[in-house]
């Protein structure tokens, strides 16, 4: 398909403007500072904007296409009325008087007050742009407290092997160095590691839990005890909230810090890739280090947003955060209501468990006991076949399903990661079984059917060691 | 059972899948879970659509509605016109809906977007490669200065006190944690731009990066190029660029530009509150490996056919972990894609129309105010489509007045500049008519003389 | 050369293809037309996207938004909640923008929808088929008082008078120039339902059908098992019936109609000042090869799987002609479409639920308004969600009053009835909280003894 | 694809309502009244709605996915704009104080007064709902004309043969005879045959001009001269009137009654086989006889609904028409002016004939020389390789085109009638020419090529006959 550069053509046009209604005078600065050549931007016309994008949309494998089961990008269904909820707050501009933003500051301190509910936390920042935002975000809390307090050898953050990649990245970001603790053989944090590398210099402890693999740390309370020994924090990365929302908060487990991501659990759709928004919560001990403004209420009953933070962290982005994704994610818990989400983290967890067992078979799962939201498939058993896992999930795309997340978390090798979500039916899960049965059949009996895969998307399989040598990233 | 909406289970569904299992009730799924937490979350209970659309509704109607006023504040946020193909074409719900495209095959709609995205913003910016998007400018310009110590091994960076004051925050917060600095070079009183004296005095040796704004927070356009002649060969120049001046103004890239980033919004985003917009991100192409975020490539297929993926994964934390350029994960693709679609629309005439139209708006509203002799001119600089007026009258009380009558008045630039108190920051884009100007001159013409 | 967005043709361009039918200018393809039109239409000339949409939001806002407003009026349109998925899915582009499906094999989106759309109508009025929509409410009766005469060759048709009185203007304007007949039956004034007295002494041999609305124009909902029991066998009975009625009123088919036709604005269409909304058309199998309109119809493709394809096309006019059973080309299909998607939406426990709730808030607004001793009861029959009280005061003054105060009250059934002037007709949706409801009730009751 | 009634389960819903806020009374009316079984519509999740439809959607054709050139129905762009600005006024009731609907009210008196001015008409009529529906109206005024003048030997009308089908379909629902005039070797109205069935028995002559051949019908003062000699009144079916905006207008050829077509020429989507806008307008000495009401404006600046037409044929349709398709055709009006509509009309007429130009080498085009906005390919030829044009069609879907009109108009055999519209560029139009050649090769090579298309497409070839036997339509 050409590019909409491809297709322009000198004289055409999609637009137009009201004709000048002022008296035109000549543009006065440096000659070098005007443009000589106009950037060559397309020529088309609006139908040929139109179907360039119509057909381009066509190409793309969404949750409103098919099943998403991409393991810790919650990849639930995107209410249609958030969109058009959202669409009520499109013409704001950040720097408008309060008296006239009412509305908008007060839906975002009912968001801060209700994710602060959800995740057991004291105070809540919107400002993050994403979950890794949220992270830095953590961080720099971190760091702030660390220096507040004095704890000038407190140079590290302890991270499971499992984590994120984005754990690790973040906590680097924020200056401190980044010591790994293996994963036991149940797949949880190894305590007994976990105890040796514990010390001092120990800044902060990020963990998702129920962790990448799906499973509960059981021993988060010992965790956090010895964390709160050596004066280091406890930061809970949100990734997987979306099981255990009305069961059991963060906050009560001992974490001192929560990311949230709204664009996971909170329903506001992915957008190819974000908007996301990573709020932050913390306890009442971090609340002062919050990045600049939170929304308050003051004693007129007004909303109102407050730069008195003294210790803040400063900011993390401009203006107030990605409102519209806030609107969206506050009309879903307005939605659901505390039951709702509670049903909503059950079900996510009674799929996912329901899939493990039907796969459980013919799948070798890594870690095979009652899970959360998520579970892996170690692949390596595909190797007898002559396959790999990324062979498996291309030929899934031929089923018209989305491959679970691949090569993560990296403890198990060849993984699949699966998580299913709430909002996918039995019927859709019992397809997912019947194509994985299906496709594991033709591993073993022609395994060229995987690795030719796909065949019917809109490319085949595409070559990215060509694109990384080329490295050619525009027109 | 109640039933959702968002939720298919059936009891039956629940009882055959818990069969499965082989458990008896729900609660065994969190066996393993501490009891922490008993009872109701403080949220009330689920309400039907009719009702969240009342109770939202209801929020909305205490909100502005900008697009029914006239708008003379810009200060890093536009309105700007957005024709109605672009939200109807970048939100389709297959763009909306999908993620971060990691399987290709079933993703070269999100990639051939932003591969558009990458090559309009290296048109706009006049630089060899882009990447696909980040959360808004602020981040960008933290991150610019970032890659630039990544690339030149230095660590202070000097950024000018015209630079969005927001953005300066932001660098701040993301670079000292990392032991790098931040100083700021004044602005000159007379032109507005940056003082050339003061940048020079402090160009030491072990600055990394220089970071301008074009047009700066003032509206006064910079002149990269003389900039450029006074920095080391090593040092690096980051540009701040408001995309729709550079319909008007020369590319970055050609004038000595390093890095070239900015805030997206006014190229088809809404306003939203400030956000989501997004960043871009440009620079030379020897720099890519040190670029954050996701770039899209240009590749084949197994069949050679034209195909796109993202590229250079290897500098991302997915892999690179601790070690990545960036800890970026999700970035604003949305919004990128917005964009691309909007400078479809409007093109290559269109955008230099528009950025016209926004400069002569601008000095026609200027011209008028100072014909009202109720304000005293600040800078000499050239500027685009904002600039700074010393108004003889109490600047807060007018503009309160102007919310009345459904405009938007400057912005009070003691809001970020103490020095500044009083002075107001105006702004105004092809939306603004000459009726609407002329208004607001008239209504300066009212003020009472009691107020000077 | 003037651009324009929606024309692609370049000077270049236009050149070329000159160049190719041998021609010098655009003229000499209009050289065989005389010249009876010289300058140009007085019609401004073309505008921005910019300044048409400022001068229709101008148009838009002297015009009311009933979305803000308490809604106690209905009389044929009705403001039901209509849940966002419904115009978010039904107005998706490829449904919007594809024609009537004359390539099935490229247009199985349109015609599995309606296929659905057709099935969905037969569950609510329980006939056997259904097409695949009409214009609206008014010409789906005509065109069944004309079918019903194409089926038993008779020339009269019987009207209860509390049908919509615009479908009776619409019915008289179709049939009396095929030199058809319509006559109206009384109301009974007691119950308000069809006096079914004068309808036996009306029933003559060349009757060919009877027209009751279920409810009718009053609320009131006819007895269609006692009205049928009245009829000759050959006459057939049409009955209009409110689709959201029936989700708690018995299927019209399974009480004796032999065709249901309907307004199908209130199941997933705005009221949009009346239109576009759809009619629906529903009878029994035997008659389907009378019916107007397209009708969908399942079959298999040439590999056996299942597909659709229009059927019976040789009862249409671009086959048949002059002896098609109606000229309907262009139908609502899209309309049908709405409905189909808020039918899978509310599904069946929701519709039943809507119904529910519509009887019991109009049955307590009833009670409520007669409680304020400002009315005088009018009809006995059982009523659905509409009905006629008498007020002892101007309800036009009152009416006005309630505008200041975003409600819309009671219709004045003077509008169609001169023996019903100062009549009330309200109406009481899903949408009408109990809140406004007793707010309506204290209005009234701050009605002036005066103006009693 | 499964149906969405296939997809139902009991105990799913996409949909709650607040719970009920007023006492409950018990229903009272006879029970046999009262519903024993709920209609059983389909019981799904939002998600599976969303899902159902989104996959309908894809295996639609439309203007926005490609090219479109169905011969008289004018598949032209559909600007985005149009749907944006409609969506303005969805939330009002017909019977609203007119002092609170003026925009609306205003809106659509100018455009009654625009779509006059376009065709030349003294007053104009919004109500009826499409063009069809706009034939019967003009059909009915020319009825109560008639009457009124005491013709009563008036009861036939004369139509081309090569007329629409809703032209003699709504002539005779009028109560009218239907005379056909042959068209003589030109492709024109044989002027000798006209006149011979031309006398004072006849009450209208129905024309479209440019007619279904796209060719203008030359005689046309000379058949209105004869009509109006004999009191007969002259219909122009506004089908084509996309070739000749600003270039001619029927009333100054001496129509009496005219209908336009909203949703061609005035760009409104036609949304899958309509809402379309079947706009009437007549001369000054009909104007009393248009459906009630229409849009006036009285002494005080006021627009009212005129109910007043004394002899009015009554009405149509309920209510005003279809407002939210007229609110599009004003935008667009707006948006082209004056000289944007000629412009338009130029270009269609433009692309017509280049696409006959390039195509009459290999194919035969009936009636060969300049057309107006459409041509006609005469299919017979395609005899001698064993195809037919109904196959010629069913192969240009598979290369994602979707095919002309075919067989119509009736005079023309194995007709494909194309009408390029002029939103289609050169390079769509140099596209569409490839592809006939292209398959014409086939056609001449292997003609099961064709008789066995379409292969790309959502599902194959389908069997009319079967549909029409088993007349299975409903689940």
């Amino acid at each position: 398909m050409k590019l909409i550069f491809e297709k322009s053509k000198e004289g055409r046009t999609s637009f137009s403007l009201p004709k000048l209604d002022v008296p035109e005078q000549k543009i006065e600065m440096e000659d070098e500072l005007i443009r000589k050549e106009k950037p060559n931007l397309p020529q088309v016309f609006e139908l040929e904007v139109v179907r360039h994008y119509n057909d381009l949309e066509r190409k793309n494998h969404s949750v409103d296409s098919g099943f998403y089961p991409l393991g810790s990008c919650t990849m639930k269904y995107n209410p249609m009325i958030n969109e058009e909820m959202a669409g009520l707050f499109n013409n704001i501009h950040p720097y408008i008087d309060e008296e006239y933003t009412q509305g908008a500051l007060e839906l975002m301190y009912n968001l801060q007050n209700y994710l602060g509910e959800i995740t057991g936390m004291d105070a809540v920042t919107l400002q993050p742009a994403a979950g890794a935002h949220g992270e830095l975000t953590g961080m720099l809390i971190v760091r702030k407290y660390i220096d507040d307090n004095g704890y000038t050898n407190k140079t590290k953050v302890i991270l499971p092997d499992s984590a994120h990649g984005t754990n690790p990245a973040s906590a680097k970001m924020a200056g401190f160095d980044v010591i790994e603790v293996k994963s036991g053989p149940d797949g949880r944090v190894d305590l007994e590691e976990f105890k040796e590398k514990m010390d001092d210099t120990v800044a902060a402890i990020m963990l998702t839990n129920p962790n990448t693999l799906g499973l509960f740390e059981k021993d988060i309370l010992e965790i956090a005890k010895l964390a709160h020994e050596h004066n280091a924090l406890l930061y809970y990365d949100g990734a997987n909230l979306n099981a255990i929302m009305g069961k059991v908060r963060p906050g009560d487990m001992g974490f001192d810090i929560v990311h949230v991501n709204l664009h996971k659990t909170f329903s506001t759709p992915h957008g190819m890739g974000g908007p996301g928004s990573g709020p932050v919560g913390v306890k009442a001990k971090l609340k002062d280090y919050l990045p600049k403004p939170v929304v308050d209420l003051n004693e007129d009953g007004k909303y109102y947003l407050n730069y008195d933070i003294p210790k803040s962290i400063g900011r993390l982005r401009t203006f107030y955060g990605n409102f519209s994704v806030m609107v969206r994610a506050y009309t879903y818990i307005l939605s659901m209501g505390h039951d709702g989400l509670k049903f909503a983290s059950e079900m996510a967890v009674l799929n996912a468990n329901y899939l493990r067992k039907k796969l459980e078979k013919e799948f070798k799962i890594a870690y095979d006991e009652v899970c959360k939201h998520e579970f892996i498939i170690d692949g390596t058993f595909l190797k007898e076949y002559g396959v790999k896992t990324l062979d498996f999930a291309k030929r899934l795309l031929d089923y018209g399903i989305h491959p679970p997340t691949i090569y993560f978390p990296l403890i198990v090798h060849e993984a699949m990661m699966i998580e299913p979500t709430e909002t996918e039916s039995k019927e859709e899960l019992d397809h997912f079984v019947d194509v994985m049965h299906k496709i594991l059949e033709e591993a073993k009996s022609d395994a060229e059917i995987l690795k030719g895969a796909p065949r019917n998307t809109p490319v085949r399989r595409l070559d990215e060691k060509v694109a990384n040598k080329e490295l050619k990233v525009r027109f | 059972m109640k039933k959702y909406p968002y939720i298919p289970h059936t009891e039956e569904d629940i009882k055959e899948m818990m069969e499965v299992i082989g458990i008896k009730n729900i609660k065994e799924l969190y066996s393993d879970i501490p009891k922490l937490f008993e009872g109701d979350l403080n949220i009330p209970e689920s309400k039907s659509e009719i009702e969240v659309r009342r109770e939202i509704m209801e929020l909305a109607n205490r909100t502005i509605n900008l697009d029914e006023y006239a708008m003379f504040r810009g200060a890093g946020i536009y309105k700007h016109y957005i024709p109605s193909a672009v939200y109807q074409l970048a939100t389709k719900r297959n763009f909306l809906t999908a993620y971060t495209p990691y399987q290709a095959e079933v993703s070269q709609g999100t990639l051939q977007a932003l591969y558009e995205f990458q090559t309009a913003i290296c048109e706009l910016t006049g630089m060899e490669v882009a990447n696909s998007s980040m959360y808004d400018g602020g981040s960008a310009v933290a991150e610019a200065i970032l890659m630039a110590s990544r690339i030149n091994k230095k660590y202070k960076t000097l950024v000018a006190s015209s630079l969005h004051p927001e953005y300066i925050e932001v660098s701040r917060t993301y670079i000292e944690s990392q032991n790098l600095e931040l100083e700021t070079v004044k602005y000159d009183e007379k032109t507005g731009r940056i003082d050339i004296e003061d940048l020079k005095s402090k160009l030491t040796e072990d600055i990394s990066s220089v970071v301008i704004s074009y047009p700066n927070f003032f509206g006064v356009v910079e002149n990269i190029k003389a900039i450029k002649e006074v920095l080391p060969e090593k040092v690096l120049l980051i540009v701040n660029a408001y995309p729709i001046a550079l319909g008007l103004l020369e590319a970055p890239g050609k004038l000595g530009a390093d890095i070239v980033v900015g805030e997206g919004q006014s190229i088809g985003n809404y306003m939203s509150f400030g956000g989501p917009t997004f960043g871009f991100f440009a620079s030379k192409k020897q720099y890519i490996r040190q670029m954050p975020g996701r770039i899209i490539g240009e590749t084949v297929d197994a069949d050679g056919n034209r195909g796109f993926v993202m590229v250079l994964q290897t500098r991302e934390q997915h892999i690179r972990r601790a070690k990545a350029t960036s800890n970026i994960c999700s970035n604003h693709a949305l919004m990128a894609v917005l964009s691309s679609v909007y400078l479809s629309v409007v093109g290559k005439e269109g955008l230099a129309e528009i950025a016209y139209q926004n400069y002569q708006k601008a000095h026609y509203l200027a011209k008028k105010l100072m014909e009202t002799e109720k304000f005293e001119p600040v800078f000499e600089g050239p500027f685009f489509n904002e600039f700074v007026l010393k108004p003889k009258f109490d600047l807060d009380e007018f503009n309160k007045k102007l919310y009345e009558e459904k405009f938007v008045g400057p912005l009070n630039l003691g809001k970020f500049y103490n020095e500044l108190n009083n002075y107001g920051l105006f702004c105004a884009t092809e939306l603004n008519t000459k009726e609407e100007i002329d208004y607001l001159i008239s209504k300066v013409g009212e003020i009472d003389e009691i107020n000077l």
